[in-house]
Formats: structure tokens, C-alpha cells, sequence
């Protein structure tokens, strides 16, 4: 029972910590048969979380790995990719690592388009702190802080990596997980910055607490809410209002952060050391 | 020695840090501009692209320390500089600098606080907060120059023991010294001591990222060389994996607290004017050291056998050198920029064994010498 | 416990599904997402074959594990 | 010359007096050999705030590296002039701007008036090198640094476009500082 | 000559301590003016600011007024608005303190959709700490920590406020200061998260360092390169680049924060206190 | 006495933690989660609104602390929690509420640290951050309860200092004080003693925002009610406009911390067990101080003459009373779960008149009395 | 019965044992009117990881919290069993759930097996009340707290839909003790 | 500097300008933007109407005036 995946995790590490059934694993497999598709080279590879559930996954690949402080995910990763500009960073956050404290970096990563790949599982909740409400957490529904329904409107943040300026913008589910794993081939490609937001599950945190009591509940939910591009347009405002769009939203092709900064360098060398 | 390419040159407190850490190998600055700090941050942006290295400006100073231990994992020696409002900001960070030893350096070059309070002022109200500004129990080194010429050789130092004991390390300015301008003769780059991170020499399948070697402090292998491992802001084993056994958590502790606090000697530095037959001492640091060494002379000329120790190292805090002259003289005046911190420090290490009086001003303006001997001549009196 | 450590596997002649069942958490996606269903858990949650010949290979089971606790192996 | 010369620069944001401190530690330091501290002290305001730049020169090193009594004291406002004052020192020697200050104050110190904010706009078209005549004048008048050092420090100090006007500038001062010499010998 | 103005202003901190003809004097004049448009009563109105020259706009106001931490402003005034709903409270940003450090903040205020008029004052540049390039300096400008032009793009604050949610969305500028006038009155008068980009100048900071040595010089620029909604659509896209468009791009009506937050009340006390 | 409407409830420590802040007239609570802290949030989003009061989650700590200081000059007496990372991360904004004066709560839920550090176990690592964490010179009331109970009338104790101070004032709970579960006896609303921010008896012409009354503290008014001022971070005036003046800066400083310092009679609070014979002292506080009162008991059987003095107020710090100890007993033990924290302050205080020794544990588990005996034994043999 | 009674409910997340604990310290410190006190000790993971939950329960007023030798132990797991029984009491009392629980281990306190997982399914359809009848069980051996107590806990702390199934959980828990007892006795 | 702390008042039938000299910077605004060139720098670079005849009222200058140092006020 030798998989690629066999080759890219810490064996040791294994079984994970989460919890039966959590989307974090189904988006690790993901990750990981991207870039076994790539056939990269592993010592060139940094993968790069902040603190939640979802950012422990750095603790399973056999990558250049680490977990950061919650939400700084993407600037530590800037650092690494500006020293090193060979390595491929991928960065892996949740819905709250990347949306709620960590918003600001995530619309300034996007805005240098630096060459890092963003992963966010969304499962819609704060699941490590026991389940309160996020900035992805849509109206209406309950976290432990949100007793009374969520009055909060959600970010979209397709949106949000696209108006704050980002190469690669798409969005997957932990149900669609061939599209999933292509999804994310196509970002780790991408040379500027990449975002790839996956709806993900949260059973104990997010199901419990609106009545999807088990797994299999809430990856229905997910396939049932999950809808193309394309059916997305013929739906009315009413039915657009719970469902996920998935897919591609955006693909162009600009210079990166660390590519317009070797040409300062050249500029600077040129000039030679003054004062 | 003639040999030796230096220049003389009229520098700024902040013109000097950025001649140092270059000089010490920095090739990365991440930072945000706050006063009066910012021009660490601009002479960065104007010369580390002319050598090979790297400046950026991050969207605050939590991403730029973020940014500043990245550069570090993946081998750049790393600095970045702010004040107050900022270093307040780094708390968090600087703790998984620490945690994760990562070599680093913080220069805060400080004002007036709290708050934004006196931001073109100078003070030394952040001398605790180097020490304390993070949760969770740690050690730390900072220094803090008086000069601009030690602006330059404590950057380097600073660099320097970051690389030696793997762990972020605070500059601490003022906002006199980071501002004022001196001559200062900048060594030739092959006169400069310049240490390097210790890195493993196992292969990377036996590699233990955070396995201390004799000296306690873990060979570091930089991102992209070949070693995969794990780094965590998590209590994490030799592996660098989260743990939760209370034996490797007790050690792991106790080892980034101790590969500090174990080798004092080689990191605390300081000067002593006039105290071999001292009955009164000053310790005093940064720019109000100017001040107390003025002082010294003035009361030596009335007579008075009045010494200064000068702190170079803040902290770890040289509490032996401290309680040895506590022993030996009468009183002992701190006089600061703040409400009385490093006196503190002074009333604990002397143990009883002298008068320890707190001289401090706070109205944003450097403490003046003569007050200083105002302050004895009234001591003296009592 | 001792049982768990095992990875069982099932096969016929062009399939071979491998369970882990140290890893595998009974979270019950494999056995409910199967288009063919093939399988069925047992007394743990975990699954078992029990329809192997009608397996597709579609591997969706083994993509959609987040335990890598199921694989599936084509006989080609 | 006195071992330890303390000198201090006052007048609003903006009239360039950090850069001519800069420029007069630089010449004592660099051109003349000699020890020197440049310090400042600014408001939060860009323009405008009061300023004060002080450079203290001496043969020996510098422990204290701010004025405590000035021997040169520069006003280029009516609020520095008034403000800083209070710390000129008995022999001291104070220049003020007289297109700027009008309310001389009346102290021991022996006092120079020159209408250096016009003379400036004047004579070299500009406000902009206010402070570098005010260098020359200071310079023209103690001999705190050498005419020449003081010209290297201007000629390392500002963009190349600017320099001769600040050549110009200089000798401008220099030369009112000498006339005025000269006229008090005779 | 007593006009408008000396209604509203505290005298004993005038002269102000801006440079002369810094576009914050202007700016401030606009709201004064927007504001006793309204006829709203002085005692029921707060004024937040963070950290910078713009920022020390509320110390000459005789409002209820408060000068922050830098970038913070929007969180403190989401406090005093939750507090005290009944008060009408206006944040004033630059353009650092607002997308530099203060960006989570400001994308969040947008998403909750809390009931704040946000007025940046966009001078492109850090003008308090001497001319460092901020997120919304044009790339290829000077400063003092971009010596060989700034390669960053910069945020379009427009789009970001709008893709984060927000309510109401104007761009002005300080030549055109009567346009401004009713742009802030709008947005003062939406119910809902609200904002307002001013394009203004610095002449000290980033006009001396981008080669526009007097005020002057800056006004003409900032007319030249600002184009209305209609004319920026004729544009070709290398025309568009160094242009600002200025206008109304959001208008929409939505519940706020406030307002969403006092139906959790009577829900709450409908079900009485539990334990 | 029997009239009143008293429940009692077996309560988590954080449970105790939202029923004491809301007797005491808390109202507004903004916050964003963190172990283990976070049951604070839960309890506050559920309790509030039924009773008027408002709850925001916000985007993260800084803006959490931001929130509450708007809300409390609004008028609502506001309250925060967190645990250290977000400790840190409001540092700047705590140094805000000191300068400007505004009342509030800020509770830390003390975890295993540096950075992530161990989210699920208890600590007292962060005892010298809440006095030192933010930049520039003040002075902090910070509160440690070690029971459940304790933790109730603690929270009340803390808002009403806040209020009668107008200061931030620190509740120092740790993990296992945090989730602990004891039986309260909750008082009922009219027997609880509430103080609310003194507000000014002047029109508003006449109203100095800044200006102390007697006891050095300024009346405040609330935004809304008619008063209009100006409230800044810079250092101010007695108007609370921005001063550049020394002496004003002086007298602004000193006054913000002297507020605290001389009210220490007032505001620290202490308990003493078995101490009139002692010659051994322990000086404990939250949870380790349950540990440190059953070791009393077991040395007393054993014929020791131990004692404890368990700390409610942490900072200011008791230093007279640590001294008047110092000169009573021999040894004085600090079992800490931390590296040694308060120990400093308490070899500080007892200037040499006794030994000082530290016991400290940071390895995740709550120190248990049998070590602490085991300490004294050993040190007795020594 | 002793002062001061120390028990520990071990096994893993997800068996809802702090839960547990904080009934049974209800039961005696609310409806008993004894003191007591709960705590516990978890690891970051959600579910799976290792759970503990103590309680202490006594007349008196409780210094220390902790469980520092465990009077009861209840062990739902076998690395809990492992782990906890170095710190049971000599004289303790030692409860597993014999359907998780292989190894019982040897030591000196009394043992009680009982499949709690295995007759919460079989008997009530769910294992989520496997920590409800291990109070069962624990109060028919110990008398710990008295049924009425536990019941009123249990009632509670459950949400109204389960409370049915929990009640019967409970007494259940209850009677198979009391078998025991009574082969004991006999 | 005393004539500085005047307000200087200058007007016709139909219009008032007023310049608060003291809070007036000489930034040159008014001046350069006044669509009827009424205004010109004095010595000290501040305006004086040199053709207030020509002015039409549009405030223009008083609205772009970034320290409220000149008012235009109406005749009506
Ligand atoms: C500065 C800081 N604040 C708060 C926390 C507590 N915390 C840990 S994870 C988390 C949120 C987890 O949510 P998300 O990012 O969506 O990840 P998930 O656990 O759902 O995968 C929080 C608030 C922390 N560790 N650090
Ligand atoms: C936490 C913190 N970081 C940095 C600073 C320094 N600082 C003060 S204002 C400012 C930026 C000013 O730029 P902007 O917000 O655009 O305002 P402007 O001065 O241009 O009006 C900075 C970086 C600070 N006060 N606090
Ligand atoms: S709590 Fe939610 S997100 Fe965390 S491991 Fe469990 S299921 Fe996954
Ligand atoms: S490979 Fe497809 S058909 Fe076969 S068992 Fe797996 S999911 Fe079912
Ligand atoms: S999906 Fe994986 S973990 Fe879940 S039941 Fe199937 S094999 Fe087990
Ligand atoms: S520096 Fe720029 S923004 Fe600041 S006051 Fe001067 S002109 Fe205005
Ligand atoms: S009101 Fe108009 S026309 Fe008259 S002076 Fe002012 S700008 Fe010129
Ligand atoms: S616009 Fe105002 S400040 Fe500028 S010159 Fe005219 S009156 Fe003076
Ligand atoms: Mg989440
Ligand atoms: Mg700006």
C-alpha cells in the first residue's frame, strides 16, 4: 500500500490529530498530488501555515515546513521567498488564519503579487478554538459566539484576491477533489501570487452546530451548495445566496514581486555603493 | 593595517547601524517606517540592493519581523528596526523568533511613550519591555550604544551573538543616538569579526533541527539546502515536532533560557570610568552614559570619587558586576530617561548591600550632567 | 488492538482496494461516496469490500480519504 | 580656541539648519581633523515646528554631545531668538537674522545682525541657502572651522545642481562676517 | 470674517501645524462644510483618526474627537458606534494608516458593514514620516525608502472597499473640493459603512520627490490626472494607468451593523437570561 | 441578607469570570477567541444582549482592545480576553488606554509559552509582560484570583479600579484557574459593590478632560453626552491637546503612574496563612497558591513553621509587604510556573534580609504541594 | 468516607469526560452539598487525543485541585489506563471499560471490568452515553454522591432530548454495579 | 511680524475678501487657482486682490484654502 503520498508525508506524524472525516486531510492528499505532478524537487519546497486546524498540516509533509504565528503565514513566507527566490512557497491557512487576523496579508500578498501560492481551507469556522464564528462564516448560521445567528455578511474572497490584486484566483471543494487537485496544479504553477479557496468540512465545529451531525451530512452539503461558474449565472439572487461557485475567476500574467525586485537590484548595481 | 580601506566619516546613530549590519552580513530588511527609526529603513533600501541583498517595506511591523525571520530560515542574516508603537507591535513574532531560534536582529530606536506619546523625543522607556515585551518565559540579549561609533560595532555584535546563540537580539537605541551624528571610522570589511550560524554536519537524514550540540545551542540548517525539517511556534521535541511530554517540554525550556544566561560572559559588556576607588557610582547607558560620564568628571574635579559603569549590555542584565559594586560603594545613582526601570534591576542585583537611588527624567530632553551632580551633591548631603 | 495495525487488503483479478486501519478514522466518506457502492463498514466504521468486482477504479474513495487509510490499485 | 566649542543652530522646519549642522560637524570632524557631535531637536511638524541643530567641536573626544551653554548661537526666528537665548552663554556670540527677528533681546553676549533671510533671496535669487550664508557669516566671524573644510562639507552635502549657488552662498557670508570684522577692529 | 468654518473649529490650534498648502487643510474645510450642511448637532458626533498628518485633523475639530493608534481608528469607532449608536461617527485616514498597517480593518468595517464614514486622505506617500512609499504610492513614483522607484503596485481603494462590502463608494479629489463637499455629505449621510478616497497633496514628501517642487505644481498634477466615471471609459488602458477616476462607484442600501445587532438584543431577551 | 437573590453554581473560572463583570456593570464585551480563554467570549455573546449589552467578535486582538477603549468612552464599561499571543498583540493598544485614561478590563488566560507555546497548559509566564509589555513609563493594576470564587469577586475588583482609576486594569487568570470548576456562591446584583468613572460636575466650558481632581484622577465625561473634547495617544495637556512642553510632559507622566502608586494601600490586596511564626515564607498566586496552602498544611504536620502569602494583586507589586517578611523570616520560597518571575520582584523587595530561593516548574503541569515540601526540605538541609 | 475524595475520568477526547466530571463535581458540590471541585487536561486535538477530567470532592474547603493520588479512576481507553494508573491509589479503585481497555494492568487497587462501549451500544442504541453510565457505575460501587444528586447533574447538563436516553444510561450504570456488589458480597 | 495677526479686509459693492494673514501660509492656492486672477502674492507670498472687480464669487478660493485664511463674502 505504497502511494505517492507515501513518499511525501512524516510517516511518523501519522494518524493525524484531526478529527474523523476533516477536509484538512482530503486537501492535504490534494496538495500533495499536485506536486507530485509537478515533480518537484522536495528540498525546494516550502510550505508555510499559521495556527488553526487547518495550518497543522505543515506538521505531516516531508517539505521544508513551518507553522507560524496565527494569521502570518503569508509575510514569513514573503521573507523566505525574497531570501530565496528559487524555493516554491506555498502558503496553507484557514478561513480565520487568512480572513479575520490575517486579512491584511493576505490582500498585501496579493497586491506585490509575490510568486507564493495561497491555500485556504475554509470551513467556514474557527475549528481549533471550538468552533466560533469567522469572517467566512455565512449569515444566519451558529457558531459558540454567534448564539443567536451570525449577523455578520461574509467576505467573499475571490473577490477580495482579485480587487486586492492577485494572478490566480480560483475557488474548490473537498468534494471535488480531481478538480480540487487541478485547481491547485494550476496555482502552484502560477508565477505571481495564487489563491486557491476550498470549502472545506468542519464536522465537530461547524456541523454540530447547524445540524449536520455527521461527515457524510456535511460533505452533502457541500456537493448540494457547490455549484459551476456557469449555473451560477442562471440562478436568482435568492439561490445564489448559499451556494459556493467553484472554479476559475481569474488567470492573467504580470511580472512577480521577486522578478521586479532583481531588476532593482540590477538598477541599483549599476549605480554602484554610494553613502 | 595601513592597508585597510576605512573611512572616516560623519555618520547618524542610524546611518551607523546600517553601515554595521552590513557589515556583519545583513542582506535582508523588512521593516515599516516609524520615528525615529526610519532611516535604518532607508539607507537599507538604498544600499542592500547595490550588494545582493534585499529590502522591503511590509504592511506593518508584524509582517516585517514575519518577514525578517522568513528571510533568516532561508539564509539571509535578517534586521529590522522600528520604535515603541512598533516594537509593541513585534511582541508576538519576536517570541517565535525565539522559540523557533531563528537568528534575528530588532533595533528599537526609542521615544517618548507610552503610546504614540513624544514621537520626535528621546527616551529609555522600552528597556523593560526588551526584556519582558513578549509571553512566555524567555531570555534575551540586548544592547544598547552610546555612541555613534558603538552604534556601529554593538550592530555588528548584535548580528554577531544572534548568529552565535541562534536567537533574535535587540539594539536598543535612543532617539538621541539613532539622530545625532559623529565621526566614526568604519573598519575595512576583513578587519570585522563576523560569525556565521553554526550548520549541521550530518546528513539530513540524521538531522535533529533543534538537537543542541556541547554549547546548547542546535546546528541550523537554512531552508533550500538540502535539509527538510519542521519549525513551530509549538514546544517541539529535537525534531522540531510539537510535543506535549513534560520532559522534552521542561528541557526545551529551560535549554533557549539557558544557552543565554549560561554564557553572561561572553555577552555582557560594559565600561567602567573612574571606579577603582569610587564611594559613588553611576550606571547609566545610551545617551544619558554621555551624560554620567561628563558628570564623573565634573565631581572628580570637585573632589568627589564619583564612578560610571556603562552598560553595554542591557540583558542579560549584568547583576554580578552590579552586586560587586554595591559592595564596594556607598550609593549608587541610575540615572534614565524613564520613570526608573534599569534601577530596578540595580536595587535587586545590590542586594542590600548599598543605597540605590533612581535619578529619572521624562519630559522628553536629555538628561544633562550637571543635574546628575546636582543629584549626588543632594545624596550626599542626606 | 492489535488487529488495527494491519493493512488489510481485498483484491480480485483487476483490483486491489488496501486498508490501513490504524489510520483509518471510521469517518465513513469512502463507504457513503462510492458511485458503485462497494463498500461497507464494519463493526468499527471502518470499511470493507463488499462488492469489490463492481469497483470502477475510480479511486475517488482513496482521493476523498483524509487519512490516506484507502487505496485503491488497478491490476494494470 | 577654547577645548570644547558649542554651537546651536535655531530657527523654524524647513530653513535647512539640520543640514547646516551636518555640514559644520562635518568640516570640524572630517575636513579639519577635529572631534565633532552634530545633534538636533524637531517637532512632529514637517515645516513650520520649531528647529534647533547643535554641534558641539572640540580637540578632544565629546562625552556630552548636546549644548549645554552655546558660544554660537544662530537665530533664524523671532521664537528660536527668544527660546534659545536663555542658554547662550555669557562670552557667547549670537547672530540673528534681522530680516526675521525683530525684538533683538539684550544680553551680555556680544550680538551680530545681519538680514541673512533677505540678503539670501537678494543677492543669490533664493531663500533656499539662508543657511549656508549663515555658515559662512558664523565662520567668517569665529573661525570655528577652516573656509575650507567648511567648503568641502557644503560640496559633499548638497546635489551637485545646487552647488554652486551654495559656493556663492558661502563666500556671500563669509565675506559679510569679514566686512563687519573689520569694520568693528576699525 | 466669521464664516462656517469658525463654527466648527477649535482656534487655539490654528495656525495649524500642516506644511503650507498640504491638501489636509482642504480636506478638512470639506467636511466642515459637508457636516453643517446637515445641520447635525456637534455634541452627537465623533471624529476618529489613526496615526499621520491627516490623522491630526481631529485635533481641530470641536467634535467629540479622538486621535488613535496608526490604523486603528476603524476599530475604536466600531466601539463608540456599538456603544452609542445614536452618535454619527466619521474616521479620518491617510493613506498608510488606512491600507498599510489599518488595511484588516478597513475591509472588515466594510464587511460588517458597521455605520462609519471613512474618509482617507490619499497623498500617496507617508508624508509624517518623511516620504516612504505607501500601498497607494503609483508604482514607478520616488520615496525616501523607494530611491530607485517603487515597484509595488498599489491598491485600488475602490474596488477594495467594494469587494469587502461596503456600502457607499466616492473618490475626490482636493481640486475639485466642491465635488468633495457632496461626495462627503453623501457618504456621511448613508446608513451603513461608508467611504470616501480623497486624492490629495503632499507637496513636501512626495511632490518634492517626484519632481513637482511647489504646491502648485501638485494641484495642476492632481487636475490633470483626474478623469470622471465617463471619461476614464474612453480611455485606452496606458492612458488609464496614471489617471484617478473620481466619482460615485457604490451607492446601495443594506442593513448595518448596529441595526442587525439590536435584533440579536430583542431576540436575546426574548428567550430571557439562561445560564 | 436572606431577601437577596443569591444562586450558587458549580462555574468554570471563566464562566465566574462573565457573571462578575457583568454584575459589575460590564456591557460591552469585544474579543476574538483564543485557548483558554475563549469560553469568556462564548459566555459574554450569549449573556449581553439579553441584557443590553453588546458583543463584537472582531477581526483580531488589536482591534479587540481598540473596540473596548471606543466602547468605554462611549459610556460602556468594556472588557476583553485573551491569552498571550493576543496578549501581545494588544500591547500597543493597552499602552493607548493607560495614556489616554480610559477604563477597561483586559483579562489574559495565561498558557505555556513563548508564541504558540502550549495552548492547552497552564502558566504564569506572562506575570512580568503585564507589567512591562507595552512601550514607554507607566504603571499597571494587574489581579491574580486562584479560585473560582475568587475569579468572580476579582473581575468586579478590576472594573472597579479601572473605573475608579481610569485605567486598564489586568485579570491574570491561568489555564487551570480558567477552566476550572468550582461552587460560587454568586451575590445578588444589590450587594455587589459597583464604582463607575467619576464624570464632571462642571459645564462643559469649563470641563479640563485631563485635569485631576484631588485624588489626581480626572472626572470623565462620555462621547455623546455634551461634553466635546479631544483625546490623543501623544502625550497632552490638561485640555488633551498634544504638548511639547517639558514640564507639562513631566507632570503628565508622573501622574498617570502616580495614581496607581499611591494608591497601593488601596488597590493591593493580599491574603496571609499561618505567616505570624513563620520562618519559612512561600509567596504564591493563582493556582499555584492552592498548591502552596495545602503544602503549609502538610509542613505544618511535619513541624515545619511554614506560611504562605498569597498574592491578589500582583501589580503594583507588594513590595513593603515582601520586605516586612524578608525581615521576619529566614527563607522565603516563590514556587512559580514560570522561570522565575516573581521572584525577581520578591528578591528586589526583600533587599537582601532573607534568602530568596525559586521553585519553578514549565513544563505544562500544575506544580503540586508535594514538590513544594520537597523544596523546603531540601532547602532546610542545605 | 474519607476528607477528601480524588477521582479521575480518563480515555479520549470525544468520550465526553469532561463532561462527566463536571456532573459528578455538580452532583456532590451543588446537590450534596459537599465541596467540590473540577478540572481537566486535554491536548490541541479537537477529538481522539488523550482527555482527562478530575474531581475532587470533599466536606471541607479544597486547597489544591488536582487529583494527586486518584481514589477512582475511570479508564475508557487503554493508553489512559496506561498512563493514569502510575497515579491510583493503592487502596483505589480502578473502573475500565473492558471493550477499549486489553491490558489491565496489575496493581494493588481493586478492578473492575465492565464493556462500558459495548453495552452503551447494545443496550441504548449509542456510544455517547458511555461517560453517563460509567457515573453509574462509579456511584453504585462508591457511593461517591448519591443517586439523586447525579440525577438531578445529569438532568441538568443534557439537553432535553437526550435526557431520556441519559437517565436510562445512568441507571443502568448503576445496576450493573450493584450486580457486582452484590456477586462480591455474596 | 505683527501685521501679521490682521485681518485684512478688502472690498467693492458687491464682494468682501478677507485675509486671516497670521493662519495664511503663502502656499499660493488661492492665487494660482482664482479663475478670474483677482488675486496676487504680496511680499511675503500671501494674496491681495489686485482685481476684485473681477470677482465673481465662486469661493473658490476660500474653498481650496487649506488653512480657512481667506474668505470671499457676497454683497447680497
Ligand atoms: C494571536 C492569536 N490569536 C488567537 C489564537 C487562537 N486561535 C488559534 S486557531 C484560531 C482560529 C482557527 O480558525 P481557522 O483559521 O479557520 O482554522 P481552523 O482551525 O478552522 O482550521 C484561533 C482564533 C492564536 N493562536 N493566536
Ligand atoms: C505602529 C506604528 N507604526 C508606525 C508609526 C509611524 N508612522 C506615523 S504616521 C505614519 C504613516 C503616515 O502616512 P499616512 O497614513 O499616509 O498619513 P500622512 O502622514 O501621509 O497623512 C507612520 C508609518 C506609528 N506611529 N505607529
Ligand atoms: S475541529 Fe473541525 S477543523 Fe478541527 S480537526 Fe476537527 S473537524 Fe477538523
Ligand atoms: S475506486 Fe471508486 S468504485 Fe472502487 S471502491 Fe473506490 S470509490 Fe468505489
Ligand atoms: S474515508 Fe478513510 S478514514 Fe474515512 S472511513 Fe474511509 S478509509 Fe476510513
Ligand atoms: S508632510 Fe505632507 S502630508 Fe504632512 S503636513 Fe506636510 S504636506 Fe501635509
Ligand atoms: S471668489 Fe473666485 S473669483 Fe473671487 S477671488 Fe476667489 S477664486 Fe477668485
Ligand atoms: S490658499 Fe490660503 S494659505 Fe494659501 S496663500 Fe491663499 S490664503 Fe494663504
Ligand atoms: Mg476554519
Ligand atoms: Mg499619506
Amino acid at each position: 500500500m505504497k502511494t505517492v503520498i507515501n513518499n511525501y508525508i512524516r510517516e511518523e506524524m501519522f494518524p493525524n490529530i484531526w478529527c474523523p472525516g476533516c477536509g484538512n486531510g482530503i486537501v492535504l492528499g490534494a496538495i500533495i498530488r499536485a506536486i507530485d505532478d509537478l515533480k518537484w524537487d522536495k528540498n525546494k519546497i516550502a510550505m508555510i501555515s499559521g495556527i488553526g486546524c487547518s495550518s497543522r498540516i505543515t506538521g505531516y509533509v516531508d517539505f521544508c515546513t513551518m507553522n507560524t504565528t496565527h494569521g502570518r503565514a503569508l509575510p514569513f513566507a514573503t521573507g523566505i521567498k525574497m531570501a530565496n527566490p528559487n524555493m516554491k512557497v506555498v502558503v496553507v491557512m484557514g478561513d480565520g488564519d487568512c480572513s479575520a487576523i490575517g486579512g491584511n496579508h493576505f490582500i498585501h500578498a496579493a497586491r506585490r503579487n509575490i510568486d507564493l501560492t495561497a491555500i485556504i481551507i475554509n470551513n467556514m469556522i474557527y475549528g481549533m478554538t471550538g468552533g466560533q464564528y469567522s469572517p467566512l462564516t455565512p449569515t444566519k448560521k451558529f457558531g459558540t459566539t454567534a448564539p443567536y445567528g451570525n449577523i455578520d455578511q461574509s467576505f467573499d474572497l475571490v473577490k477580495l484576491a482579485k480587487a486586492a490584486g492577485a494572478s490566480y484566483v480560483a475557488r474548490g471543494t473537498v468534494y471535488h477533489v480531481r478538480q480540487l487537485t487541478s485547481l491547485i496544479k494550476k496555482a502552484l504553477n502560477k508565477k505571481g501570487f495564487s489563491v486557491v479557496e476550498i470549502i472545506s468540512d468542519c464536522p465537530i465545529s461547524y456541523g454540530k452546530m447547524n445540524k449536520m451531525r455527521t461527515v457524510v451530512d456535511m460533505l452533502k452539503w457541500i456537493k448540494d451548495m457547490s455549484v459551476s461558474k456557469k449555473a451560477w449565472e442562471d440562478l436568482s439572487p435568492e439561490e445564489k445566496k448559499e451556494k459556493f461557485v467553484i472554479g476559475e475567476f481569474l488567470d492573467i500574467d504580470r511580472p512577480d514581486y521577486t522578478e521586479l525586485y532583481s531588476k532593482v537590484m540590477e538598477e541599483a548595481q549599476k549605480m554602484g555603493v554610494s553613502r | 593595517m595601513n592597508k585597510l580601506k576605512r573611512n572616516v566619516e560623519l555618520l547618524q546613530g542610524n546611518e551607523a547601524c546600517v553601515k554595521g549590519a552590513i557589515l556583519s552580513g545583513v542582506r535582508f530588511f523588512a521593516g515599516y517606517p516609524i520615528t525615529p527609526s526610519s532611516e535604518i529603513a532607508e539607507g537599507m533600501a538604498r544600499l542592500l540592493p547595490q550588494i545582493g541583498g534585499k529590502f522591503v517595506q511590509m504592511e506593518d511591523e508584524i509582517a516585517s519581523i514575519a518577514a525578517v525571520i522568513g528571510a533568516s530560515i532561508a539564509g539571509f542574516k535578517s534586521l529590522t528596526a522600528t520604535s515603541g508603537p512598533g516594537f509593541s507591535l513585534k511582541q508576538e513574532n519576536l517570541g517565535f523568533a525565539i522559540i523557533s531560534e531563528i537568528p534575528c536582529v530588532i533595533v528599537n530606536a526609542q521615544r517618548g511613550g507610552p503610546s504614540t506619546g513624544l514621537p520626535t523625543k528621546p527616551s529609555q522607556g522600552d528597556m523593560m519591555q526588551a526584556r519582558w515585551g513578549t509571553h512566555g518565559d524567555h531570555s534575551i540579549i540586548a544592547l544598547a550604544p552610546s555612541t555613534v561609533n558603538e552604534v556601529l560595532t554593538l550592530t555588528i555584535k548584535a548580528v554577531n551573538f544572534s548568529e552565535k546563540y541562534r536567537t533574535p537580539v535587540i539594539l536598543l537605541l535612543d532617539e538621541v543616538i539613532a539622530h545625532m551624528r559623529e565621526k566614526v571610522e568604519i573598519p575595512a570589511p576583513e578587519e570585522v569579526e563576523v560569525i556565521n550560524r553554526k550548520k549541521p554536519t550530518v546528513p539530513p537524514e540524521e538531522y535533529f533541527p533543534f538537537k543542541p550540540d556541547q554549547n546548547g545551542i542546535p546546528p541550523m540548517a537554512n531552508f533550500g539546502e538540502g535539509y527538510r525539517y519542521h519549525i513551530t511556534g509549538l514546544i517541539h521535541n529535537q525534531k522540531g515536532l510539537p510535543t506535549s511530554n513534560p520532559q522534552e517540554i521542561d528541557s526545551f525550556i529551560r535549554r533557549i533560557n539557558n544557552k543565554i544566561q549560561e554564557n553572561v560572559k561572553d555577552i555582557i559588556i560594559y565600561e567602567k570610568y573612574f571606579l577603582d576607588d569610587a564611594k559613588i557610582a553611576l550606571i547609566a547607558c545610551g545617551s544619558v552614559a554621555r551624560a554620567a560620564e561628563r558628570t564623573v568628571k565634573l565631581a572628580r574635579e570637585e573632589g568627589l570619587k564619583v564612578g560610571l559603569l556603562k552598560l553595554l549590555t542591557i540583558w542579560p542584565f549584568p547583576s554580578e558586576e552590579v552586586n560587586r559594586l554595591a559592595q564596594q560603594v556607598d550609593l549608587i545613582i541610575v540615572p534614565e530617561m524613564n520613570l526608573g526601570q534599569m534601577v530596578l534591576e540595580v536595587e535587586r542585583a545590590s542586594r542590600g548591600n548599598c543605597e540605590v537611588v533612581s535619578y529619572s527624567r521624562v519630559d522628553g530632553e536629555l538628561i544633562n550632567p550637571i543635574e546628575i551632580l546636582g543629584k549626588i551633591q543632594e545624596e550626599i548631603k542626606k | 488492538m492489535k488487529e488495527n495495525k494491519l493493512i488489510e487488503i481485498y483484491q480480485n483479478d483487476s483490483v486491489k482496494i488496501s486498508v490501513r486501519k490504524e489510520w483509518c478514522k471510521a469517518c465513513g466518506i469512502c463507504i457513503e461516496f462510492c458511485p458503485k457502492d462497494v463498500l461497507a463498514a464494519d463493526e468499527q466504521g471502518k470499511p470493507i469490500p463488499i462488492n469489490i468486482n463492481e469497483c470502477i477504479k475510480c479511486s475517488l474513495c482513496e482521493l476523498r480519504c483524509p487519512d490516506f487509510a484507502i487505496t485503491v490499485e488497478g491490476g494494470e | 580656541m577654547k577645548e570644547r566649542i558649542e554651537i546651536c543652530l535655531s530657527g523654524a522646519g524647513g530653513q535647512g539648519l539640520i543640514l547646516a549642522g551636518i555640514i559644520l560637524a562635518e568640516a570640524a570632524g572630517i575636513y579639519d581633523g577635529k572631534e565633532a557631535v552634530q545633534t538636533q531637536s524637531y517637532g512632529p511638524e514637517a515645516r513650520g515646528g520649531a528647529s534647533r541643530s547643535e554641534v558641539v567641536i572640540s580637540n578632544d573626544s565629546i562625552d556630552y554631545p548636546k549644548v549645554i551653554k552655546s558660544d554660537i548661537l544662530l537665530a533664524l526666528t523671532q521664537t528660536a531668538c527668544d527660546k534659545y537665548v536663555k542658554k547662550l552663554s555669557k562670552d557667547g556670540i549670537l547672530v540673528v537674522d534681522s530680516s526675521m527677528v525683530k525684538e533683538i533681546p539684550s544680553v551680555p553676549a556680544k550680538i551680530y545682525q545681519f538680514p541673512i533671510t533677505k540678503i539670501a533671496q537678494e543677492k543669490l535669487g533664493t531663500k533656499l541657502v539662508t543657511n549656508i550664508i549663515s555658515l559662512g557669516i558664523i565662520t567668517g566671524l569665529t573661525k570655528v572651522v577652516s573656509m575650507e573644510a567648511l567648503k568641502k562639507a557644503v560640496y559633499n552635502r548638497v546635489p551637485s545642481k545646487a552647488k554652486e549657488v551654495n559656493e556663492k552662498a558661502l563666500l556671500l557670508g563669509f565675506d559679510i562676517a569679514k566686512d563687519m570684522k573689520l569694520k568693528e577692529e576699525s
